[in-house]
């Protein structure tokens, strides 16, 4: 069997019906032992404090943020090549989510940022770009709301997605030679990746598995939501006919 | 010149006409009529190949097609010449000369368009359609707007193209003065029936 | 309780903001839900299981 | 083509029509920061470079919903779909108007505006270069999104916010070329990297473009 | 006319309506500004104040050619104008919707977008309070320029070009207002004149701009 | 209810028509004709208090009139519904449904305006005119688009209209189907004559 028989929208309904409940479960559960060890259970940083603990969502959620978008990526390729609507309603369903996940690394990283270095924002080239993708899911967004026809939005959107994500990375780009030598903060701090020390990495891990059963979870339970509202559409576009 | 078959096609994913075979042959003009919103302008899109068909095909001339649908074209700020050479030269053509004549817009020449009357809009927009020089137009109500004499006009306008070899599709409530030279098509009977499963339109037949 | 130190608001805004971030987002997906699967309940019933 | 670039000039020409209008804007634009941010020389000069390509980036955007939206209004752009030209060379012949009229114009009064944000005379070179090379991508890259657009009623706003990310490196780059040439250091590496943009945008976005036109006409 | 102002509201708050529009270009002028002047903190704080009112001004400009453009087009002012409405009145509402949909957006989310551009805490209070008590000119004056450039096709430009003029002493005191907020120092002076601008506005225009549509639908 | 006495209308500075005298009671309908820009639209816009008359005065009745013009004022995101409850209330009126069964787009209600074909637009502009409740009508070319079945029910309204002691002044090309509820008015004769000096129009007659 393919995997394009998932692309049936009657066959992704039944699939995810029972996929669903496990996925949050597994979601559930992760999370909430990698966020339980990591607050309650791990020692201060000697020169960050308590603060350190604020890793456990900066850092999953940062990585779902670039996730999220390189998935809308594939699915809009592959509507725009195979026209599966399951697809590319999958990437509208995933970009709240993805800006979310965008808002709370941005957040997290803003109330981090004011004990650390001093002031809730710094144009440091990470945290730009990361102002950029927000802007970037905004656009997304706001383009699918304003097409009616939804096959029209599907492929503008696509479009957008596809194009979008060269000049993210042209951005991600860009910014590291505009901000290069101009600030010493962040290299304090963010490049400490080598020295994080066990005690912060398992539970570490932990949270980000969490985060991406929970990302997969919710992209399944919203995209259901979509697939529904399209039958309704259909629907009472055919009750309008009669 | 013109060969549909089977076509259906549709608006927002819903499907609106269906089974549609038409033939024309140089020399022939087929008028399509219904009630409002059956799907007449819809249709002609289609044909124009400005949305795709949701079944069946289209097969045009190989050089293609003249379309002029509900709105103009038209420049506010450009004159009347100004308007009609540009599409010439889209076209490859460059002489306007005839086809102000033969619409009777000679005289406006000059003037810019936002300064025309409804009908003289109309006429310029039809007068397009002469600059074109292709053999199969699409019109949608081209007449509205015009005045007796100038739906005079655009009967005889019509009948030298038919003349010449050309052929015509238009949509129209209202007759066209063209009288033997054009049949009428009701479209009423190919109104699409409830979608039967996988027979294109809506989203996998909304999973039935 | 843990000791935050002289961080606990930082920390605890911190894990506040996100949490309310999440919450709302699945608040949100919770009620589009609802909302469209009950138009579509009330849909299908009125024309029928298959329109 | 050639009839449709020069229609496409005479148009914006015409009253009305936009061209000088953006930059009048331009020019208001840089009046306006002076009276927002205060008059001393020193910071005005320090945000010249930036501020400038702000207004030139700015201008360019808020010309773009001409480049196909009146002639969606009108009915012409369905007779030009029908017509007898390819739809990627609409879109770049319509992207080449809208630079002849608004990046061009831009680029060549820059200098004289430059003066009023108390620039040092070495980064009018630097700037107008930057802005020469520069501007082009503004205006293929605003093609792309009038494209996507062209089907709203007044997309306006959304047109900007869906430019303006993709605006973001052409203005980074320009604006440190322009920079980096006021304070005298080199700018060959961020002009080059412009270049490339440019070039870039020229090649591939008439065809997402004109992809992203056929889906709206339907 | 309560009728008049839901209906505007409701239009601009549905799809492709506008609203939330001029939000994100004020969001995004607000990061381009950075991006065009470098990244230090001290310059940002230093024309922070500047910058924000110089970007509320402009994404209250863009969404000017709403006001009446939309109606025109499609008949409605020609319906309104022979409706039992005073056009004064109908200018007036039509400001409202503006202000409503503009400009109290921009005031609530001016505090956030001043982090960004690292304004010192103290400055928050008097940068909002500048904002809400100067918006509201902003939108009435617009309306008037609305009205005067109603009949062009794609007057938006024009409008602009008509209307930063106008802007000029709101945007004068506005950002002093703010910008003395932020040093710390006493702002009672232009919030007062900013007030009397605002009051000034709303008490004529609609008178103006009424009279200017009027001439416009002949 | 409506008198045009010596009314003169220009366009652009240029006198187009002159000395146009009209009355209509209540209960009677006029219709104009003439040929494309002899100035139908012009002299409506003027009667409706548009445009300034060039010389001559208009009387309308005290409490206004209804203009309806070659648009429609159709708000595209809005439903029918929506747009019509915003005229109705407008004029002060609240109640649609009578509008929207005498058109016959009740089915339409809940439609975004932009999903409607060019005769239901239409008619949903015609619904507008039942719903402002004026007994004065100025209606220009209010059949365009529509098909026969749709001419009989604007027809019947009109008729109601003026059974109800209602007037209606109309500039039409086709016939409205009004039989000899109305009379029509050919414009053709009040085309203005070369301007004599002294007598309205352009700046002091271009200084004679
Ligand atoms: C608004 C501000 C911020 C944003 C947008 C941001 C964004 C990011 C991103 C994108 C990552 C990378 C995740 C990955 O590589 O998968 C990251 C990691 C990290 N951030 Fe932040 N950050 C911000 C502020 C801060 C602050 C203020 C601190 C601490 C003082 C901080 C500490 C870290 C650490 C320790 C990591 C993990 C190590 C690493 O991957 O380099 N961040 N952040
Ligand atoms: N701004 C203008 N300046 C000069 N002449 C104008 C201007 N606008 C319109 N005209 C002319 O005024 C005349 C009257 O136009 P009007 O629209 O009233 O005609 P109409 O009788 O409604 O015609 P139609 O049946 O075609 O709608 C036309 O001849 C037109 O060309
Ligand atoms: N976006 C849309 N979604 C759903 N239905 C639509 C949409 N746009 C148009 N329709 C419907 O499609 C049908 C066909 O419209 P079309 O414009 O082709 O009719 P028409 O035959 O040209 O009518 P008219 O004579 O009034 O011009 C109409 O019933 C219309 O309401
Ligand atoms: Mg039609
Ligand atoms: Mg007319």
């Amino acid at each position: 069997m393919s995997i394009w028989e998932y692309a049936n929208p009657k066959r992704f309904m039944q699939t995810s019906s029972w996929v669903l409940p496990w996925v949050t479960g597994l979601a559930a559960m992760a999370l909430v032992t990698g966020l339980t060890w990591g607050f309650f259970l791990t020692p201060d940083d000697y020169r960050q404090g308590s603060t350190v603990k604020i890793i456990y969502i900066h850092v999953p959620a940062a990585m779902m943020a670039i996730n999220c978008w390189a998935m809308m990526l594939v699915t809009s390729l592959v509507w725009l090549i195979r026209r599966h609507h399951v697809s590319v309603l999958a990437a509208k369903a995933a970009a709240p989510i993805g800006m979310t996940m965008t808002l709370i690394a941005l957040f997290t990283g803003a109330i981090w940022g004011q004990p650390m270095w001093g002031t809730w924002w710094a144009w440091d080239p990470r945290l730009t770009s990361f102002l950029i993708l927000f802007l970037f899911y905004l656009g997304y967004i706001a383009l699918w709301e304003a097409v009616e026809d939804p096959d029209t939005a599907a492929d503008l959107t696509s479009v957008l997605c596809l194009v979008g994500s060269v000049f993210a990375l042209l951005s991600r780009y860009a910014v590291l030679f505009w901000n290069q030598g101009l600030h010493q903060g962040a290299s304090l701090s963010l490049d400490r990746e080598e020295h994080v020390a066990d005690v912060f990495a398992y539970p570490l891990w932990l949270t980000i598995a969490g985060f991406v059963l929970f990302f997969v979870a919710l992209v399944l339970f919203r995209t259901r939501t979509e697939i529904r509202a399209r039958r309704l559409r259909a629907l009472e576009a055919r009750e309008r006919m009669a | 010149m013109l060969k549909v078959r089977d076509l259906g096609v549709s608006r927002g994913g819903i499907s609106i006409l269906d089974g549609i075979n038409l033939m024309l042959a140089p020399g022939a003009a087929l008028v399509l009529t219904g009630p409002n919103g059956i799907g007449k302008t819809t249709l002609l899109r289609t044909i124009a190949g400005l949305q795709p068909a949701a079944v069946g095909t289209v097969e045009l001339p190989p050089e293609g097609l003249a379309y002029a649908g509900h709105t103009d074209g038209l420049k506010a700020t450009l004159t009347v010449a100004e308007n009609l050479t540009f599409w010439a030269r889209v076209f490859g053509q460059d002489r306007i000369a005839p086809a102000l004549d033969a619409m009777d817009i000679a005289a406006l020449a000059d003037r810019p368009a936002q300064n025309l009357s409804a009908g003289q809009k109309r006429r310029l927009g039809l007068a397009r359609l002469l600059v074109t020089r292709r053999r199969l137009w699409l019109l949608d109500e081209p007449t509205v707007s015009l005045d007796t004499a100038s739906v005079r006009l655009f009967a005889g306008a019509v009948r030298s193209h038919l003349a010449a070899g050309g052929a015509a599709l238009m949509a129209s409530h209202i007759d066209l003065g063209l009288g033997d030279a054009a049949t009428t098509l009701d479209l009423a009977p190919y109104r699409a029936k409830l979608p039967v499963p996988g027979q294109g339109g809506g989203f996998d037949e909304a999973f039935e | 309780m843990v000791e935050l130190g002289k961080y606990a608001g930082t920390v605890l805004g911190a894990y506040g903001v996100s949490i309310a971030l999440l919450l709302g987002l699945i608040g949100m997906s919770f009620r589009s839900s609802a909302r469209i699967r009950r138009q579509l309940e009330a849909q299908e019933k009125r024309m029928g299981r298959h329109g | 083509m050639l009839a449709l670039l020069l229609r496409d000039l005479r148009l914006a020409t015409r009253a009305g029509g936009g061209f000088g209008l953006s930059l009048a804007f331009f020019l208001i634009v840089t009046v306006l920061v002076p009276l927002g941010v205060g008059p001393e020389g020193g910071t005005l000069a320090l945000i010249a470079p930036g501020v400038l390509w702000v207004g030139a980036l700015l201008a360019c955007l808020l010309s773009l919903d001409r480049i196909f939206a009146l002639d969606r209004e009108d009915g012409s752009l369905d007779l030009l779909a029908t017509a007898p030209l390819p739809l990627e060379g609409l879109v770049t012949v319509k992207a080449l108007a809208h630079w002849l009229t608004t990046g061009l114009p831009l680029t060549l009064v820059a200098p004289v505006l430059a003066v009023l944000l108390n620039l040092p005379p070495a980064g009018y070179g630097p700037l107008t270069l930057s802005l020469l090379i520069g501007t082009p991508a503004l205006s293929f890259i605003g093609a792309f999104g009038a494209a996507l657009t062209v089907g709203l009623k007044r997309g306006g706003l959304l047109l900007s916010l869906l430019v303006l990310p993709l605006y973001i490196p052409t203005l980074i780059f320009g604006a440190e070329t322009a920079r980096r040439g006021a304070e005298g250091l080199a700018s060959e590496t961020p002009l080059l990297l412009l270049a490339g943009i440019t070039l870039g945008a020229v090649a591939i976005l008439p065809f997402a473009a004109a992809a992203a036109i056929r889906v709206n006409l339907r």
